[in-house]
């Protein structure tokens, strides 16, 4: 792979970025074909993650498969359990008590915020400035404490389980919330002045990286980066789940299809987030924490598709089943991997900083691309 | 009061009484070369430490603590690091140019500290044309790059080095243009004459605004041409790993590294002698008595402290701010930077014929 | 539009399609050679619009493979599922990237996944798989990995 | 009107970043807001949450007692084959034949903290311990023998 990668005949210049390089965040390969600065083709080489999860899942029971999906896109580790959780309870039929709804969809927001934290602070270092990685991280590290407390880890919890929850919330998860959102909202404002407002930043966004709404939808991009074309893809609005049919907040659209309006889609989505955690923290009902289950689940013969707004775009779980205690089938349809297959046609003509920063926009995590 | 003057006065005097003066020139220039290296050791170890004290503080980090009292020692450590790491050179580098390199870096670094004054009479060699020679010699550092750049072998160090090489050029012609704003106004090229047209005040102050204009679009032209943060497009860590240094490790590697600094800190010096008065106390038009307090800090104090508040500031924009892109920084230059320092030349000409500054 | 009104229509647009509507959305069996003309009416249709491509996947029943497009359309908000059966041996259906972009990647997985042959493609390669990758196709029932199978 | 347009651009440009520096000076300045650990030195007061799950343990009482009667039913639940449980026959007092665990084989190497095993355990005893400082020069070391020595099940555990 590496001998073919020179020069062309025509005096192209071609460069490996990755997988090991410090803008790829991760294993990502691609090679780049050059002429000076400007970008000419970009092509993905993919992986070197790859743990082939999808069939891992097929020798696993529908209990054990959700703790794999925590690491596929491992930022948005509850969104991913909470996808194959409501995969299953749609083909059990299970109810998954009120008190489980409300909290999961409080700890989805939470995971969304903590993974627009991290990607923002990436996204800056990518750019150059280097601060805000840390200033991001410090609200990050409240989250992770929240979820510590409650789910027991920080990153791969593995907190749902078909029917609801592993476990009861924490005593102070409440009180906890309430104190990271008054934190969040003073901190939010510093984000701006520290990047979103600087004219350097707004220089390197503006204009770079144009994904026009047909593009977006052919490439079959979702989340933030499919709303900063203007394209209606919020799972949440379209098909609610969980309970959030029942909250007030708002899809974020900008139409400027370029960085920086995928930037705004996802510092906007934090404060949605924020919002609707505060409908939820004092609403909690009483109740079970988990519906009553057999001790070995099986899914009836068919097929079952279910999909989740994880923080980068839809994530559709596609269980085929046998009747038997382990999936037949099981595809994990990734936002990444199409949002990464639009990156070649945005990046063409631009310069080699540019695909720094169009990278950070479409937040793209490796595992998650991989699988 | 206890000056760098004196010494060096003594110095000379004894030498002259002990040996021939042909032996006086050599025993001083070795004497001279020494402190040179010595200096440059320790401006490396210090601004090292302050970088990276800066940064964490920044970051809202506590920054190096463990090596030594308050992490004093970190850069030391650091060296010590270096120096036994193995310096890789690639199989396909060009071997000569790929390790003389960091030295030309090195020379050039050296070269620039001639000029400068440290303190009142206290300056390596007082040239007539100085900030000439400062503006002369610091254009060869790009040669450095595109050597280091070429030699690697290595395309993410030669896109490197080009865009360093179109950077600094660049940036040369601003930074020479408001360095000519105050050679016009105190008539001289030579540092010593700068300084002394400072006596009454500083050109920051009694500059008016070519001054002002000046001082900025200087700090601005050597951050670029010293490649630092937000114009660190040469290393560009997220882009080209590491630019044109990509290849080089270990002690090769620390020269450039050092060599950076201490251009840094040529610059911040130029910057403190042209707009800040080098040397010069800080002086407030009749307040004697407050003048007289003033003179009694030490000038190396006064010429330090400027040069480091100028250093401290070209680190906060670095921990501030994110990277231009390679064109955003040309345009920078050729349409807004250098059209303002001719316009801004002419302005402080005018000024200077009709004598309405200070 | 519901499942019944798009059947309705489907029908009229390739009358040889085969229904199931065991799940809960239409799902829609074609024969490999009616696909490349049905998908583009599919995408191209006033009514229908199916623009998005959301999910495309492979599913080995041992004895054939299963081609399955999960379609949407941004606009009407309407699904529906596109089966194609291939044989096991051979199987090989014309590609669908010029008509959703998206499937260029997910045409380049399934193909080394499964080892469907997608004519037509511009660039099949391998995408995952590292180069030079010989032998069978690992998401197949019948694949063995002697060195890195973990067998609980 | 160009050259206004112009100047204000200008203005606008330096005040966006006047703002930013006034942020990080302001961090600068204020050590108070300093947040780093500085593990291993706060070793001693550092506390994880209760729930943390590092590491499965079984929990004895001072009598060397433990709740595990050897259903496998971790061994089960478990994704990646982490525990294994090793069973012999008692013989209780009565003359009856019991089952019981022999040892219960726990791979720290494979476990992924997942936390099944220990919902699934239907007398609760094995826990999730707070622990997470694992590291060890030989792999092997990993492999944990959860029960002690000469440990029983404790009375009325069924």
């Amino acid at each position: 792979m590496f001998e073919e990668i020179g020069t062309t005949s025509n005096g192209d210049l071609q460069i490996n970025v990755g997988p090991q390089h410090p803008a790829t965040h991760g294993v990502l390969h691609l090679v780049l074909t050059l002429n000076g600065e400007t970008i000419k083709k970009v092509e993905p080489h993919l992986g070197y993650i790859h743990r082939s999860i999808e069939k891992m899942c097929e020798s696993l029971s529908y209990r054990q498969f959700i703790y794999v999906t925590s690491r596929m896109d491992y930022l948005s580790a509850h969104m991913n359990n909470h996808a194959c959780a409501l995969c299953v309870e749609k083909g059990m039929q299970i109810e998954v008590p009120e008190r489980a709804q409300v909290i999961r969809v409080i700890m989805d927001e939470l995971t969304r915020i903590a993974s627009h934290e991290l990607w923002w602070g990436a996204m800056a270092m990518d750019i150059g400035a280097f601060t805000p990685f840390f200033h991001s991280f410090r609200e990050r590290e409240k989250i992770n404490e929240i979820m510590e407390e409650t789910c027991g880890a920080r990153l791969t919890m593995n907190y749902y389980v078909p029917g609801g929850l592993m476990a009861d919330l924490h005593p102070d998860f409440q009180k906890k919330v309430k104190e990271f959102i008054i934190q969040f909202k003073q901190r939010i404002d510093e984000y701006d002045q520290l990047v979103t407002g600087n004219i350097i930043f707004q220089n390197r966004m503006k204009g770079v990286g144009i994904l026009s709404k047909e593009d977006a939808v052919s490439y079959g991009c979702t989340g933030p980066t499919a709303r900063g074309s203007g394209l209606s893809s919020d799972i949440r609005k379209l098909y609610p789940y969980a309970v959030y049919g029942k909250v007030e907040f708002e899809e974020i659209l900008e139409t400027g299809c370029d960085s920086f309006a995928r930037y705004m889609v996802r510092i906007r989505e934090m404060k949605q987030s924020i919002r609707i955690i505060e409908q939820l923290i004092d609403q909690i009902p009483e109740g079970d924490f988990q519906a009553k289950t057999k001790a070995v689940l099986k899914l009836p013969k068919g097929e079952f598709y279910t999909r989740v707004e994880t923080a980068r775009g839809e994530l559709g779980v596609y269980i085929v089943s046998e009747g038997a205690t382990t999936p037949y089938r099981i595809k994990f349809r990734s936002p990444g991997f199409s949002n990464l297959s639009a990156l070649d046609s945005m990046a063409r003509g631009s310069k080699l900083g540019d695909l720094v920063a169009m990278m950070g926009t479409l937040d793209l995590v490796i595992p998650d691309i991989d699988r | 009061m206890w000056s760098l003057t004196d010494i060096t006065g003594r110095l000379d005097q004894w030498l002259n009484q002990t040996f021939s003066s042909t032996w006086v020139l050599v025993i001083e220039m070795l004497i001279a070369g020494v402190a040179v290296i010595g200096l440059f050791a320790a401006l490396g170890l210090v601004l090292v430490l302050m970088e990276r004290r800066v940064a964490a503080w920044i970051q809202i980090r506590l920054g190096p603590n463990r090596v030594g009292p308050f992490g004093l020692l970190q850069s030391l450590a650091d060296t010590l690091k270096l120096l036994v790491k193995e310096g890789m050179t690639p199989s396909g580098a060009d071997k000569f140019l790929f390790n003389f390199a960091p030295y030309i870096a090195m020379m050039v670094a050296m070269l620039l500290m001639a000029p400068i004054a440290f303190a009142k009479n206290f300056q390596l060699w007082d040239l007539n044309i100085g900030v000439l020679y400062i503006s002369a010699i610091s254009s060869i550092m790009v040669i450095s790059i595109l050597m280091a750049g070429w030699a690697s072998n290595n395309k993410y160090s030669l896109m490197g080095a080009m865009r360093s090489g179109a950077q600094i050029v660049s940036y040369e012609l601003s930074a020479g243009l408001s360095v000519l704003t105050i050679v016009v106004f105190s008539g001289s090229l030579n540092v010593t004459d700068i300084i002394n047209s400072q006596a009454d005040g500083w050109w920051i102050f009694k500059g008016h605004l070519p001054a002002w204009i000046s001082f900025v679009i200087f700090i601005i032209a050597v951050t670029a041409e010293t490649n630092r943060a937000p114009f660190d497009l040469a290393e560009a860590e997220s882009e080209l790993t590491a630019g044109f240094h990509t290849e080089y490790s270990g002690m090769k590697f620390a020269l450039f590294f050092l060599a950076e600094y201490i251009n840094v800190f040529i610059v911040c010096a130029l910057g403190a002698i042209l707009f800040l008065g080098g040397w010069m106390p800080f002086h407030i038009g009749h307040w004697e008595a407050f003048n007289h307090v003033m003179d009694y800090v030490p000038s190396s104090i006064w010429f330090f402290g400027k040069t480091f508040f100028l250093i401290f500031l070209i680190m906060w924009f670095r921990w501030t701010f994110p990277r231009l892109r390679i064109d955003q920084l040309l345009n920078l230059e050729w349409k807004y930077l250098l059209p303002i320092s001719m316009f801004n030349i002419l302005l402080a000409t005018a000024i200077a014929i009709l004598g309405w500054h200070f | 539009m519901g499942n019944e009104d798009l059947k309705i229509l489907i029908t009229e647009l390739l009358p040889a399609a085969t229904y199931d509507e065991s799940g809960e959305w239409l799902n829609i069996v074609v024969e490999p050679a009616s696909w490349p003309a049905f998908a583009a009416q599919l995408r191209n249709h006033e009514s229908l619009q199916f623009d998005y491509l959301f999910c495309l996947t492979c599913i080995d029943w041992k004895t054939n493979l299963s081609m399955v497009y999960h379609l949407s359309s941004t606009r009407y908000r309407h699904n529906i599922v596109v089966k194609s059966t291939l044989s096991a041996d051979q199987p090989q259906i014309n590609t669908v990237c010029d008509i959703w972009k998206t499937a260029e990647l997910l045409e380049r997985e399934v193909y080394e996944m499964f080892g469907v042959n997608f004519l037509n493609h511009p660039d099949l390669r391998l995408l995952i798989l590292p180069d030079g990758w010989e032998g069978k196709n690992p998401m197949r029932k019948n694949y063995e990995d002697p060195i890195n199978m973990i067998k609980l | 009107m160009f050259l206004i347009k112009y100047i204000k651009e200008v203005f606008g440009a330096i005040r966006s970043l006047l703002v930013g520096m006034r942020l990080t000076g302001y961090y600068f300045t204020h050590h108070k807001e300093i947040i780093t650990e500085q593990y291993p030195d706060n070793r001693d007061t550092l506390k994880l949450a209760d729930r943390f799950k590092g590491e499965v343990v079984m929990p004895h009482d001072e009598k060397n007692e433990h709740r595990c009667t050897g259903c496998t039913a971790c061994e089960l639940a478990c994704p990646n084959g982490t525990i294994k449980v090793v069973t012999k026959f008692d013989i209780t007092p009565e003359g009856k034949k019991k089952k019981a665990i022999d040892k219960l084989v726990y791979h720290l190497e494979l476990c992924t903290m997942c936390n099944l095993c220990i919902v699934a355990c239907p007398s609760d005893a094995i826990v999730m311990a707070p622990t997470f400082e694992h590291s060890v020069f030989d792999r092997s070391a990993l492999t944990k023998i959860l029960n002690k020595p000469d440990s029983k099940i404790m009375e009325g555990v069924e």
